[in-house]
């Protein structure tokens, strides 16, 4: 009896930390949201916008501007700012977002989402493939050091 | 305990024990080192060590039940303590944590859960009230929160008594039935006069609340201070067991030692043996654990056999090692005339003495050399012999090595595949034989053996102690034996001194009564107490 | 924590210094050397309180082996490694901050535990001489974890990260970035005093670590483990399963160790893969040992001590070596120098003064004899 | 002969010899068998292998006397190496050339080894039974206090010190004007690829000789009774700290003069941290060959050099050319490592 019980325990302490272990990689899992203002097929970029990610500062984004927001975890909350070309009034927008796991950036169109809010994420919120500048393989970037006697100074 | 018999690898050494132990009576067991005593002790306590050799025969019953122990474990179940000679207390830790050491009382902790019960936290409180109950138990003052490093010894032996007292708390837990028999081995030899009167006292008050206790010691007046019986044993076999009304020290002393005198004294009659004084020895104080001489003054004649005997731990074996210059030693030692320096090994060896060490693996050889080594080490470095010299540099002579060790192969009979074998690999008689022809090579005048039969075969025994003779009687080498075996020394010795508690009791003729010699050896003539 | 001696009086004041020469030592030296430095008191304190954070866990996880009688785990590299490992998938994941941190911990676990374990067996089978053979299993291990991360990480074991691997396709580069999780810990709580940031939820985390060693100590493993340290065979015969008492000292040793690594790292805030760990054993064993340690004998207060006395030197050096003689490279030498000296003078002091309490021993047993 | 009267044979053989070398020589057997579908010349190899042994036998040699002391393995060589460089650099500074420059760097090394290696000893007489881990801490402490050493001491001479600052000497000095390769070029054998440094090894053997002949001589058979069993050591009239002093000494002085060789053939003299991690080498080498923790032959030294340098002289070609990886780092890690953990935890050896 008392064997099974504590083996139970065992298992449920395992499982806990292996679900922390899952949650810490939802949570803490970062992800690059890239802001755009370019126009893209039908939708005109807009002249000016204030955007905030998270609460953070508002930014100023011009026409033909792309800011890069480093975040974690998966769900978002993104604020837009900007003055009505025609009442001269100014609106806004809050949102979620929510970037699915696997992808490391993505690119958020402004314009494409101000064409049509309630068009699905999808549509205005799309992955991106970082263009890495492709490294140059030379010799000395595959050799690493390995004198332990190295690390005196780093310490 | 029925019918108890022992043997060990066809030794017998225990021989149709039969003995009666009733609630709260204290049985004196006296015998001389090598008498079965322990062997019987370690059988009452189920210790792992006899099963391992084979078990035993007959058996054991406790009220009138058969049991068997499997392990210790089961004989502290069955109320069976005991106090070993050593202690075995951790010296960092109080007298109550050594009390309760793996039996500490725990609290629960909700950590137990995952990783098991030693997460369990100590339940100081418990600990306390367990270790004051054992302690209020046996009657004396101590501090259950005192480290034992700084305790004296007679209190750290209290606290080996406590412990075995506390264990009848766990039955609670283990199930253990409350402590019905104590073994108390020699508990007193370590102890000082006031601290043996104080544990005396404590057996006695343990003794009114029922435990039996059965007590070794060799402290005879003690046996019959506080003792119901007395049971004598000698080579395996009960000899007496008497009510201690009936007994004396006199007549125990002669129980214990005094058997048939089975080796014939083998040393010729007329033999001469000058008058002339080689070797003398004054106040000697040698400082070597367990074996401590406090002041030792003989005096030995040229060519003669002397024999140092007495009981393990009183001393004899520090005498030799003291003068070699083994262990710490002060006094004087005059060989020839000539003061030898002390605390310095080589001085005495330039000076023609010679020593076969007790410690044959340890101290007497080289295991992991080969037999020429060992044979011709002591004379290369000492008398610069089998060497070969170019110029200033001595080169080791092989060829002369090993001819001198093939002659004491021959001469010694020992047992070897060639002389290059290496020493480790000979059985306990011909490591000893090798030790001899080691100082044989030396060329002592002067030779001190000690134990030289111990742990070899009879035939083995025989044939070293031959030799001894032999080399005496040829080169008129002064020999100086020691030895825990009195009747080995009657056999070959000339004169025999006798240590007791790191002094020279008495020196007798080899002649002598047996009755003389047990009594110097329990020294009971010079500390006569109330 | 170890209760002051009861006989603190016959304690000659020569005893006193001989016992405690380490400390005494190194408060001369950064006595001496903080006026040469020339640094102002909030510079040395944010330095200090910055290293006391990265540096204390690490520190800690040696007290157990010592209480197990083990001596100076020098296989704390072991744990060290485990936590790289630990933070190089987190980083590959991209993973950040405090969660990175945790996962880096959950992973590093379990290869702690195989590791110590591993460890703790073979220091059984070398009794007596635990120490060099912790250090040469340190040594050997390195060997085994460079397999891993140089030639079967990428390989075998997937790592996608480009900025991780080296350009050839497999094995991970020379430093890892932990820019994204650098002082995340440290500066979960702000907090300055007199100019200085104090990491105060590291200290906290050092904190409870504190506790659970007080509180482990009261345990029945910690019993345990004070008896088999300080005699094995009389543990033997009292049941306590020395062995395994033994094992899991070095495994408990091991995993704090890897998260110990953890908090320091993302205090650096870089992981130089193939070095990072290798000096660390090292440089955690002499600040223990100027707090006064000894091989066997090691408290919570020379951890505090240790690490402040011995990062003080380690920081004024340089500086102090450039102002005397114009040469920072001397002040380098010089620390490094200090390290492995202060080892030196420890181990020595201990084995002549193990020497000499046999000798006492001996000389107290005689007394009680007469 | 059936299957069993092999076996009968084979194990004991293997228990003499040790599975761990079994293991390693069979690898470099292995090596040198698939070298040449490796694309790798197996002449070259061997010459490489030669030249490696060449340089670093002495080195190896100097465990030899402490072991037989009972000093344990020599983790202080650097201390033997820092006596050598002292000896190097002062040759150089003082401007001898050719042959006479490596004897004069022996000459003036060996006053160093000497009194170093003597308070070394008596060092190491006072913490009997932890001589390891102390012994490779001296060796580290004395690496980093030369390393201050090497930037106060008042040397001059140009090609030593650095260019810029004109003191203290640079990290690696070319020995090439001086006594590079004077032995290795000493008889050298050269046929197609196959090369060999005969004077290096001749000198090697020369040395091996003197210390053959030293542990035939009375002192030595001292020291090796002194290593084997203290007590019976002492017990005869032997001096065992003086014996343990003098294996120390000659183990020191051993050291410097395998520096010294070793810079000969390698071509420079590595300072500061150079030292720092040479004792490991020579230690597995030791052991490699056959070596335990008290045990120790000229035997020994000869075939676990060979061992030991031939895998690693190996491994990286024959891995390169096979699977265009060089993994020869991490197996000399494991190697040596897991030889000196193997001789630790023999248990034989633990009842000393």
């Amino acid at each position: 009896m008392k064997v099974t019980r504590k083996l139970f325990i065992r298992l449920g302490a395992v499982l806990v930390i292996i679900i922390l272990g899952v949650v810490m990689f939802f949570v803490g899992k970062q992800h690059t949201i890239l802001i755009d203002n370019f126009s893209s097929g039908d939708y005109r970029a807009l002249d000016e916008f204030w955007v905030s990610v998270d609460g953070s500062d508002y930014l100023d984004m011009s026409r033909m501007m792309r800011e890069q927001f480093v975040v974690m975890g998966q769900k978002h909350n993104i604020s837009l700012q900007w003055e009505d070309e025609a009442s001269g009034q100014m609106l806004a927008v809050s949102f979620n977002i929510s970037i699915p796991l696997n992808e490391d950036m993505m690119l958020l169109s402004v314009p494409t989402f101000m064409a049509d809010m309630n068009a699905p994420q999808s549509t205005w919120l799309t992955h991106f493939e970082s263009q890495a500048t492709p490294s140059s393989s030379s010799p000395e970037d595959n050799t690493v050091v390995l004198d332990d006697t190295a690390s005196f100074s780093s310490f | 305990m029925k019918g108890i018999s022992k043997e060990f690898s066809g030794n017998k050494v225990l021989n149709d024990i039969n003995f009666k132990l009733y609630p709260g009576e204290i049985l004196g067991l006296v015998g001389e080192n090598g008498a079965g005593k322990s062997t019987l002790m370690k059988i009452l306590f189920g210790m792992d060590e006899i099963r391992e050799t084979g078990g035993y025969g007959g058996e054991i019953l406790i009220d009138g039940k058969k049991v068997t122990f499997n392990s210790s474990e089961d004989a502290i179940k069955a109320g069976i303590g005991m106090v070993h000679q050593e202690f075995s207390l951790i010296p960092d830790f109080t007298v109550g944590e050594n009390i309760l050491l793996n039996r500490e009382p725990e609290k629960y902790s909700v950590m137990s859960e995952l990783f098991g019960k030693r997460l369990n936290t100590l339940d100081r409180k418990e600990m306390q009230r367990r270790a004051l109950k054992a302690i209020e138990r046996l009657g004396v003052e101590l501090d259950a929160n005192k480290k034992i490093s700084g305790l004296p010894v007679g209190y750290k032996q209290f606290t080996e008594i406590a412990r075995e007292l506390s264990k009848e708390d766990d039955k609670k837990e283990g199930g253990a039935s409350s402590i019905r028999l104590l073994v108390l081995d020699e508990p007193t030899a370590v102890l000082s006069e006031h601290e043996a009167v104080a544990l005396l006292k404590a057996m006695k008050m343990l003794s009114e609340a029922g435990i039996a206790i059965i007590f070794i010691s060799h402290r005879l007046q003690e046996i019959i201070d506080v003792c119901d019986s007395i049971m004598v044993m000698r080579d395996g076999l009960i000899i007496r067991h008497v009510d201690k009304s009936e007994a004396d020290v006199q007549k125990i002393a002669s129980w214990m030692v005094g058997r048939s005198v089975k080796q014939e004294r083998v040393v010729k009659a007329d033999r001469t043996v000058s008058d002339e004084i080689v070797l003398k020895v004054e106040n000697l104080k040698v400082e070597m654990p367990g074996e401590m001489v406090k002041n030792v003054s003989f005096e030995v004649r040229k060519g003669e056999i002397f024999g140092l005997g007495g009981l393990a731990g009183q001393g004899k074996i520090g005498v030799p090692n003291g003068i070699m210059g083994l262990y710490l030693a002060s006094g004087s030692v005059e060989f020839e005339g000539k003061s030898l320096k002390l605390n310095n090994p080589s001085d005495p060896l330039t000076s023609g003495l010679a020593f076969v060490s007790e410690d044959r693996r340890g101290v007497g050889l080289l295991l992991d050399e080969s037999l020429e080594w060992n044979v011709a080490f002591g004379a290369m470095q000492v008398k610069n012999r089998f060497l070969k010299k170019y110029g200033p540099i001595k080169f080791r002579d092989n060829e002369a090595i090993r001819k001198v060790t093939e002659e004491y192969v021959d001469l010694l009979q020992i047992k070897c595949t060639s002389t290059k074998q290496r020493a480790r690999q000979l059985s306990g008689g011909n490591q000893q034989k090798i030790c001899l022809a080691k100082a044989f090579a030396l060329e002592p005048k002067l030779l001190f053996v000690s134990e030289p039969t111990r742990g070899i075969d009879v035939g083995a025994k025989a044939l070293v102690l031959e030799a001894l003779r032999k080399y005496n009687e040829e080169n008129g080498t002064t020999i100086i034996m020691v030895s825990s075996e009195l009747e080995e020394l009657r056999s070959i010795c000339d004169r025999i001194a006798i240590v007791h508690d790191g002094s020279i009791a008495g020196t007798l003729n080899a002649t002598a009564s047996s009755e003389e010699f047990g009594v110097l050896m329990l020294g009971e003539m010079k500390e006569a107490r109330e | 924590m170890t209760k002051p001696e009861i006989n603190m009086k016959n304690i000659s004041v020569k005893e006193l210094i001989i016992n405690n020469i380490v400390p005494i030592l190194f408060i001369c030296i950064c006595a001496v050397g903080i006026p040469l430095s020339g640094y102002s008191g909030s510079y040395l304190l944010n330095e200090i309180l910055s290293r006391l954070g990265r540096n204390s866990f690490l520190v800690l996880s040696l007290l157990i082996p010592v209480m197990a009688g083990m001596g100076l785990n020098f296989g704390m590299t072991l744990g060290a490694m485990a936590g790289q490992i630990g933070l190089i998938f987190v980083s590959d994941w991209s993973v950040v901050g405090i969660p990175g941190m945790v996962l880096a911990a959950i992973i590093s676990t379990p290869i702690s535990i195989i590791l110590g374990y591993m460890c703790g067996t073979i220091l059984n089978h070398a009794k007596g001489r635990e120490m060099v053979t912790s250090y040469i299993i340190g040594f050997f291990m390195n060997g085994v974890y460079q397999l891993f991360v140089l030639y079967l990480m990428g390989s075998l074991i997937p790592i996608s990260s480009s900025e991780l691997i080296l350009p050839r396709g497999y094995g991970i580069r020379n430093t890892v970035n932990l820019e994204s999780m650098r002082k995340s810990l440290d500066n979960l709580i702000p907090f300055n005093i007199f100019g200085a940031s104090v990491p105060v939820a590291t200290l906290i985390l050092v904190a409870i670590f504190c506790l659970i060693i007080i509180w482990f100590r009261r345990t029945k493993l910690g019993q345990d483990m004070r008896a088999v340290g300080q005699d094995m065979e009389v543990a033997r015969q009292a049941g306590i399963k020395v062995e395994r008492t033994r094992v899991l000292s070095i495994i408990l040793s091991t995993v704090f160790a890897g998260y110990g690594m953890i908090i320091y790292l993302q205090n650096i805030g870089t992981l130089n893969t193939y070095n990072s760990h290798s000096q660390i054993g090292m440089f955690s064993i002499a600040a223990l040992l100027v707090g006064g340690a000894s091989v066997d004998k090691a408290n919570i207060r020379n951890v505090f001590i240790g690490i402040i006395l011995f990062h003080l030197m380690f920081t004024i050096a340089p500086t102090v070596g450039r102002n005397l003689i114009g040469e920072a490279q001397l002040g380098e030498y010089f620390r490094v120098f200090v390290s492995y000296g202060v080892i030196t003078l420890a181990l020595v002091l201990y084995e002549m003064r193990k020497r000499r309490a046999e000798r006492i021993a001996l000389e107290k047993g005689e007394e009680v004899a007469v | 002969m059936d299957l069993n009267t092999v076996k009968a044979k084979a194990v004991p053989m293997i228990k003499s010899f040790g599975l761990p070398r079994l293991i390693i020589t069979g690898f470099l057997l292995l090596m040198f068998v698939i070298a040449p579908f490796a694309g790798v010349n197996v002449a070259s190899g061997l010459s490489n292998m030669f030249t490696r042994f060449g340089m670093n036998a002495v080195l190896v040699l100097a465990m030899v006397p402490m072991v037989h002391s009972g000093c344990g393995l020599n983790f202080g060589l650097p201390l033997g190496i820092i006596s050598g460089l002292l000896g190097a650099t002062m040759s150089i500074e003082f401007g001898y050339a050719g042959f006479t420059s490596f004897l004069m760097a022996i000459v003036l090394a060996t006053p160093f080894a000497v009194i170093l290696g003597a308070g070394y000893g008596v060092l190491l007489n006072k913490v009997k039974g932890g001589e390891m881990m102390i012994a490779t801490y001296v060796g580290f402490s004395s690496v980093a206090f030369m390393c201050i050493m090497w930037l106060l001491l008042p040397y001059d001479s140009p090609t030593m010190v650095w260019g810029y600052a004109g003191t203290g000497l640079r990290t690696t000095i070319s020995v090439a004007d001086y006594y590079g390769g004077v032995l290795d070029n000493f008889l050298r054998i050269e046929i197609g690829h196959l090369v060999i440094p005969t004077g290096t090894i001749l000198f090697f053997a020369l040395l091996s000789l003197l210390v053959w002949l030293f542990l035939r001589t009375k002192t030595g058979t001292a020291m090796t009774a002194a290593g084997s069993n203290p007590v019976f050591a002492t017990a005869s009239g032997v001096n065992v700290d003086r014996m343990r002093i003098l294996s120390v000494v000659l183990s020191t002085w051993l050291g410097a003069v395998g520096i010294i060789v070793y810079e000969q053939s390698f071509g420079f003299i590595q300072l500061y941290m150079g030292p720092f991690n040479m004792a490991m080498p020579a230690v597995s080498a030791v052991l490699l060959g056959g070596a335990s923790v008290n045990k120790a032959s000229i035997a020994n030294v000869v075939i676990g050099t060979l061992l030991f340098q031939g895998i690693l002289t190996m491994t990286p070609s024959v891995t390169n050319g096979l699977i265009q990886t060089d993994v020869s780092e991490v197996i000399r890690i494991i190697v040596s490592n897991g030889m000196i953990l193997y001789a630790l935890t023999r248990k034989q050896e633990v009842t000393r």
